[in-house]
């Protein structure tokens, strides 16, 4: 596809690449040209080999075929990242800190400011700060990485990536951690660096910010090249559609009227907590609660509390109508009472163990029979959960790890599931997936919400939270500032509440 | 753990002979090649059930530490547990005489208390780690000492011998055979199996290779991080009893310098098998073929003078150092890892 | 005006130290009960470096008049004893000689190559030529090589075989490995020389599980254990005899440095015990019930 | 990896006052008044001076220990490191003597070839861990049997001795002192300042941390993983050779118990000192303050003869648990942590 003209702008370009993993194909005869000062989008459904491609682009895999060209010379990209010395620099899916070390450690690793051996440690604290300031994070450069949420975390990825120098900046899903707010001011940057004559590939399965940000897009499809398309030419909904290669009908489903009636399965009274101050509401039968706010808000937190997962200081959660203080997790989870963490490397999944043994892990006391684990059983569920939450690896056998970052997360959610909840808890469910896969998602909360299920949703993504809850709690620093619920579920309140423009005290 | 998963990954599809699991089996044939070039009696049947009850004690406690590595645990006071055990057993077996009489009972008496004070010292290992959350090395250092000084104490720094009459009723536990295999053999084999099961079969086993994979991740999977930590110090408190419950039979005494070393070895063993240091990944059949690898080297090196006597140090560490060398069976595909 | 006198030497690890103990505790509790102007502490070290350790704080600390010392090692302990030496104090060395010789001015030792010999003199009268034997040495030390130079020089040229020899460790479990492994590997053994009597119990219990402890086969060890001598005064036929290495050596050396302060005659110089072969005929003499070794 | 995350998260921002730093140097002023309540003398300028110099042995060697630890290695082989150096360094000082005369020139040949050993041995340790993929535990397992045994072959089981001549001229460099402070106390220091800007200051340092914290986030950022790790064991050798420098002259002696546990010994002061066993978190002052704290230990139980000797072990082990418990100071927020 790319002539030649468009070969001598480009900085970077892959040509016919392919790839497999052992014998199992993943990306079959891609091309793909990069030019300076744009911003390439690269799309495509869960385990399409978005990711696989950007590695290969930044030398972290080496092709099994086809060629690299940067600025028009053939060249076979040096490993582990040293192709930042190129200028090509590449933000990895899954983070890749080291988590013991500060931001401004992780920051320079690698490449340390020195001056006759020793470390210019306030030279680099300096121009940590800088970035950091410039991107809007409210974090020190002696910040440890352990100490940081996710979303911080990512943004330590971004300034990271942004203090290289690069001339071709990759990024794997940079957005999917963050909120609005925050992708507003990353966007910013992505403008400046572009104006700059950077060459910028953005992987995102956002598709609106797809449409705002980028000059071109790519889209792949099971390993193929589908189409590279100029922005401007095509809606999210053409976009999705490429991915998907069929219509996608409503990406929510229809919200059932929540029964008034309904008894509370879950209240909270007056919960303090470490990060949470205070806070009390409730949850009624086969409701879906979204919990909205802005990032470090405590939404997780107040939920790590109700589940065991973290000290309650004060405050009463009743389950059922009775004090319920789940002292441990397995309490809650026999209970019915499931959290499903948004940190699915961190706290998630065992990357370093196969599909099969992460499904059953959370639920496993199901599974035991005679005392031994039912492994046909576990086959079973695995087979179940495949078909159910659509996880496609083209190996079964793989660790993890190496599955997609999408299809961990369906791997989670269906890890959770597994054990049947009467409260679902789920934190940021569809970060890293798919159009198509969320449809799935979101019709599958609403029809677990229908048999009874009450569905708590705590997203940050604000579409998502309006489009299946059926009421919202909005939280700031540790509070509830505000419950909306039917009409006043829109962006705008919740945006009020969130940043604190807005307060009402609603006690029931 | 990173590194586990880097180094397995790649294409094991490809191997149709999976050598991570055969790898230590290999080195132990080899061994066993080795041994019966310098000298045929090597294979004689009395030697091969030398060897097996021999490698008994440090397999059996090899089991129970490979639950405790696991689980990203360590424990270095096994040898001087089983010391400790030792003692008290002989000290409440002698004391038992006098009431019991020198028959089964006393013996039995005897066992009972080994149990429990394993169990109770294996306790008191994982408490103070999870509880008191002190590193599982520091833990288990200090306790090393204090039972190896125990001991000492307890004999007052001499041997603690058993009783004549009760060593006739107890012997046989270390010297009799069934069915062809002496009991200690039996024993080592129940552990071994139990021990498998445990490992592959249970959810327990599950929870510890969890727990040694990535600790949140088995927190916020609802598995009680604390308690299976626990157990498995319990486990290998157990194991340590066992061990001395068909070690003390066999010289019916002991002293301060009983079970000195067992820790290194019963680690060694482990991870010669193919268990990871670092948690996450245990193997109870490469655990089991590590310590009889371990005391076939020493086995072989008494069959032989060519070398000398000093230098068995020096055979022994080549030979652990080749054999894992030759365990991780890549060395065919050395040029291809990137 | 007490007299503090530092006893120092190795913790017991092994049976023999701890009769050592034994007879050290005991002089200690008898000498002072008899001078109560004497003050005697004990105190024993893991190893080398901790005992040098142990010797600069009974000086710093104790301020001792004299020092009664048991080296781990001649070489490593003898400048830490010279600084002993140094601050004034009368010394008495014990069992292992110094490498310098004039530091100490009291010496009392049993005799290894002594004890080597004897079991050699023994083995002869027992073997005849052709016979084999297998040596256990102990830990790979210098009491071991003079020990089992001493037994290779005195055997050589009786016709008896040293089938071969390999350490273990002044250990019994080791002594029960090694020698079941010589037993697999060599059908005729005629007699055992195990050097020491913790060895020995290791070999007996493996000579008895091969079933090959009869036909006049014998164990010699060494040291003394109270448990052998009283085999020994029983009439045990595996193990007839035993080569005296006296774990009382530390008493007496407390007692001779004590004459020292007391006596009126002089008592500096150099008490060699001897390393007596007991006998049935003998042993009731050697035979400490209450001693742990 | 994971367990260090967990108890640094919460809220250290909010601690004022930090435990994690203060702990051992707690743990330590402790001690001293325990000693000094025992017997004044503990705090006479003689003693001091003797716990120093002690304590630089095992500190000078944990400093290297640091390093390893901190990018996620183990190094069991230290010790009969230590004893392999000083015995070919006596060696090679009386064979220069012929030579070169009992001068100085002959004493630095020694020196000299103690550090070309100890980066060799290093060297072996890193490259087989490295180069060989073999776990760290196993290689260094195996080589603490090779040295052992090889220090025993050269002194033909007995000790090998310096030269008498040869140790007049080198005395000083362990009994002298300098501006009130001994010899080897100063080498210690300054040890300790090298160690500690390494890791602080300098790239290295730095490279070494993210190795133990995480090995694959260090590969991708281009560091040389397995040269910083070999790196790691070359420093650990060095630094034995230091201490053994300063050892010899102490003793004018080798043998094969020389050195025996002064890898727990080293170990267990860097993890006292409050480094993390599986790396990535490094701290070289706490490790002084551990060696300090396992010397005064011993010092103080040589003070008084209280408790039997044979218990010494046990008020070891039981001060070294309680003194990593102290220096966790979470004793406060017990109740909340779940
Ligand atoms: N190291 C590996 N070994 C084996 N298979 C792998 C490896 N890495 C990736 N794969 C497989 O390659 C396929 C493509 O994965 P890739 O991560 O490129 O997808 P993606 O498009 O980035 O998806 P997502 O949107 O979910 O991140 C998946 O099936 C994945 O399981
Ligand atoms: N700005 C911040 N500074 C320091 N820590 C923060 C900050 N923001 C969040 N955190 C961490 O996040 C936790 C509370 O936030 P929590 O994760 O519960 O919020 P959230 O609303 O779920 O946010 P997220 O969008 O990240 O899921 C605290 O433990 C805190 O350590
Ligand atoms: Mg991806
Ligand atoms: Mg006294």
């Amino acid at each position: 596809m790319p002539d030649g003209q468009t070969i001598a702008a480009s900085v970077l370009c892959a040509e016919r690449i392919s790839k497999s993993f052992g014998t199992v194909p993943v990306l079959f005869s891609v091309s793909m040209d990069i030019r300076a000062g744009e911003v390439h989008a690269l799309i495509g459904e869960n385990g399409a080999g978005k990711s696989t491609l950007m590695k290969i682009l930044s030398g972290f895999h080496q092709p099994t075929s086809g060629r690299i060209l940067m600025d028009g010379q053939e060249m076979t990209l040096p490993p582990n990242g040293e192709t930042e010395k190129l200028g090509v620099v590449l933000i990895h899916q899954e983070l890749n800190l080291a988590e013991q070390m500060t931001v401004e450690e992780n920051v320079f690793l690698g490449r340390e400011i020195t001056r006759r051996g020793r470390l210019e440690r306030k030279q680099m604290a300096d121009v940590v700060q800088g970035y950091l300031d410039d991107i809007g994070l409210d974090i020190a450069p002696t910040d440890r990485i352990s100490d940081l949420s996710i979303a911080q975390k990512q943004m330590v990825e971004i300034v990271k990536a942004m203090s290289r120098d690069a001339r071709v900046l990759i990024m794997d899903e940079p957005t999917a951690t963050l909120t609005e707010a925050e992708t507003e001011l990353f966007f910013k940057q992505i403008e400046r660096l572009k104006a700059q004559g950077v060459a910028i590939i953005f992987v995102s399965h956002k598709l609106s910010e797809v449409k705002a940000i980028s000059d071109r897009v790519t889209v792949l499809r099971d390993g193929q090249w589908i189409a590279t398309q100029d922005a401007k030419d095509l809606t999210p909904d053409a976009m999705a559609q490429m991915m998907v290669g069929r219509e996608l009908s409503d990406l929510y489903p229809p919200i059932n009227e929540a029964d008034v009636d309904a008894e509370r399965v879950l209240e909270v009274k007056d919960l303090h907590a470490p990060d949470v101050k205070g806070v009390t509401f409730y949850l009624k039968k086969g409701e879906v609660l979204g919990f909205s706010g802005l990032i470090g808000s405590g939404r997780t937190a107040v939920f790590e509390a109700v589940c065991g997962l973290a000290p309650i200081d004060s405050g009463e959660v009743r389950f059922d109508g009775r004090p319920a203080e789940f002292t441990s997790v397995s309490k809650a989870r026999d209970a019915g009472v499931v959290y499903l963490t948004k940190d699915r490397k961190g706290k998630g999944l065992l990357l370093d163990k196969k599909m099969r043994e992460n499904l059953t892990l959370f639920a496993l006391p199901k599974f035991v029979r005679n005392l031994s684990v039912d492994r046909k059983a576990e086959a079973e569920a695995m087979e179940r959960a495949v078909r159910r939450f659509d996880i496609r690896s083209r190996d079964a056998n793989i660790n993890v790890g190496d599955l997609s970052g999408g299809n961990q997360q369906k791997l989670l959610l269906a890890k959770v599931m597994e054990c049947d909840p009467r409260i679902l808890i789920i934190d940021e469910p569809t970060r890293g997936i798919d159009v198509g896969t969320k449809q799935q998602i979101y019709h599958f909360i609403a029809a677990i919400a229908a048999e009874g299920v009450s569905v708590v949703v705590i997203s940050s993504e604000m579409p998502e939270i309006i489009g299946v809850s059926h009421r919202v709690v909005v939280m700031r620093e540790g509070q509830i500032t505000g419950v909306l619920t039917g009409d006043h579920i829109n962006e705008n309140e919740i945006v009020r509440f969130a940043a604190g423009l807005k307060r009402e005290m609603t006690h029931d | 753990m990173t590194e586990t998963a880097m180094t397995q990954t790649p294409k094991s599809r490809f191997q149709s002979f999976d050598f991570k699991t055969a790898g230590p089996a290999i080195a132990l044939i080899l061994l066993c090649i080795i041994g019966f070039l310098l000298n045929p009696a090597f294979l004689s049947e009395g030697n091969i059930t030398n060897l097996l009850t021999r490698s008994a004690f440090i397999g059996i406690i090899a089991v129970g530490a490979t639950f405790v590595i696991t689980a990203g645990g360590i424990d270095l006071s096994v040898g001087s547990m089983a010391a400790v055990i030792a003692g008290v057993m002989i000290i409440v077996m002698n004391g038992a005489v006098e009431t019991f009489g020198t028959g089964v009972t006393t013996v039995l008496i005897g066992c009972g208390c080994s149990v429990i004070l394993g169990i109770g010292a294996g306790f008191i290992n994982g408490f103070l780690t999870t509880k008191g959350k002190i590193e599982a090395f520091i833990v288990t250092l200090g306790t090393m000492g204090i039972f190896r000084s125990l001991v000492t104490y307890f004999a007052d720094g001499g041997t603690l011998s058993l009783n004549y009459d009760i060593r006739g009723v107890y012997r046989p536990v270390y010297y009799d055979s069934f069915a062809g295999l002496p009991i200690p053999v039996w024993v080592f084999i129940i552990v071994s199996i139990c021990g498998w099961l445990l490992l592959n079969r249970t959810a327990f086993g599950r929870y510890c290779t969890a727990i040694g994979s990535n600790e949140s991740v088995a927190k916020y999977s609802a598995i009680k991080v604390d308690r299976i930590k626990t157990w498995t110090y319990v486990l290998q408190g157990l194991c340590v009893s066992l061990a001395t419950i068909i070690y003390v039979p066999r010289l019916g005494s002991a002293s301060s310098s009983t079970g000195v070393l067992w820790e290194l070895e019963a680690i060694a063993a482990v991870i010669i098998g193919g268990t990871v240091l670092k948690g996450g990944y245990g193997r109870i059949g490469g655990t089991i073929l590590g310590a009889l690898i371990l005391t076939t080297i020493g086995n072989i090196l008494n069959f032989t003078d060519m070398i000398s006597n000093y230098l068995n140090g020096t055979m022994q560490g080549l030979i652990i150092i080749v054999a894992v060398w030759l365990q991780r069976g890549d060395w065919g595909r050395k040029n291809k890892a990137n | 005006e007490t007299i503090k006198i530092g006893v120092s030497y190795p913790t017991p690890t092994h049976a023999w130290a701890a009769g050592m103990n034994w007879h050290a505790e005991q002089a200690e509790k008898r000498l002072e009960a008899l001078y109560p102007d004497v003050d005697l502490v004990l105190v024993n070290s893991p190893d080398p470096s901790a005992q040098a350790s142990a010797l600069e704080d009974l000086v710093s600390v104790h301020g001792i008049d004299a020092l009664v010392v048991l080296p781990f090692e001649s070489e490593p302990l003898t400048d830490p004893v010279l600084n002993v030496k140094k601050s004034g104090a009368l010394i008495t060395v014990v069992d292992r000689g110094l490498s310098q010789p004039g530091i100490e001015d009291i010496y009392v030792a049993g005799n290894n190559p002594e004890l080597g010999r004897v079991s050699a003199v023994y083995m002869k009268s027992r073997l005849k030529e052709g016979d084999n034997i297998v040596i256990l040495r102990g830990i790979p030390t210098l009491i071991d090589n003079e020990r089992f130079d001493a037994f290779m020089a005195e055997i050589e040229g009786s016709g008896i075989n040293v089938l071969d020899h390999k350490h273990a460790n002044w250990n019994r479990d080791d002594g029960f490995e090694v020698m079941q492994d010589f037993l697999s590997r060599f059908p005729d053994i005629d007699a055992v020389w195990a050097q020491d009597d913790d060895i020995a119990i290791g070999v007996v219990a493996a000579l008895k599980q091969a079933g090959r402890d009869g036909n006049g086969m014998f164990v010699v060890g060494g040291a003394g254990m109270k448990e052998t001598i009283k085999g020994i005064m029983d009439g045990n036929e595996l193990v007839p005899v035993d080569v005296l290495y006296p774990p009382s050596m530390i008493a007496t050396a407390m007692d001779v440095t004590v004459a020292a302060f007391k006596s009126n005659g002089p008592v500096a110089g150099r008490y060699i015990l001897g390393a007596t072969l007991i006998t049935k005929e003998n042993a009731a003499s050697f035979y400490f019930p209450d001693s742990p070794f």
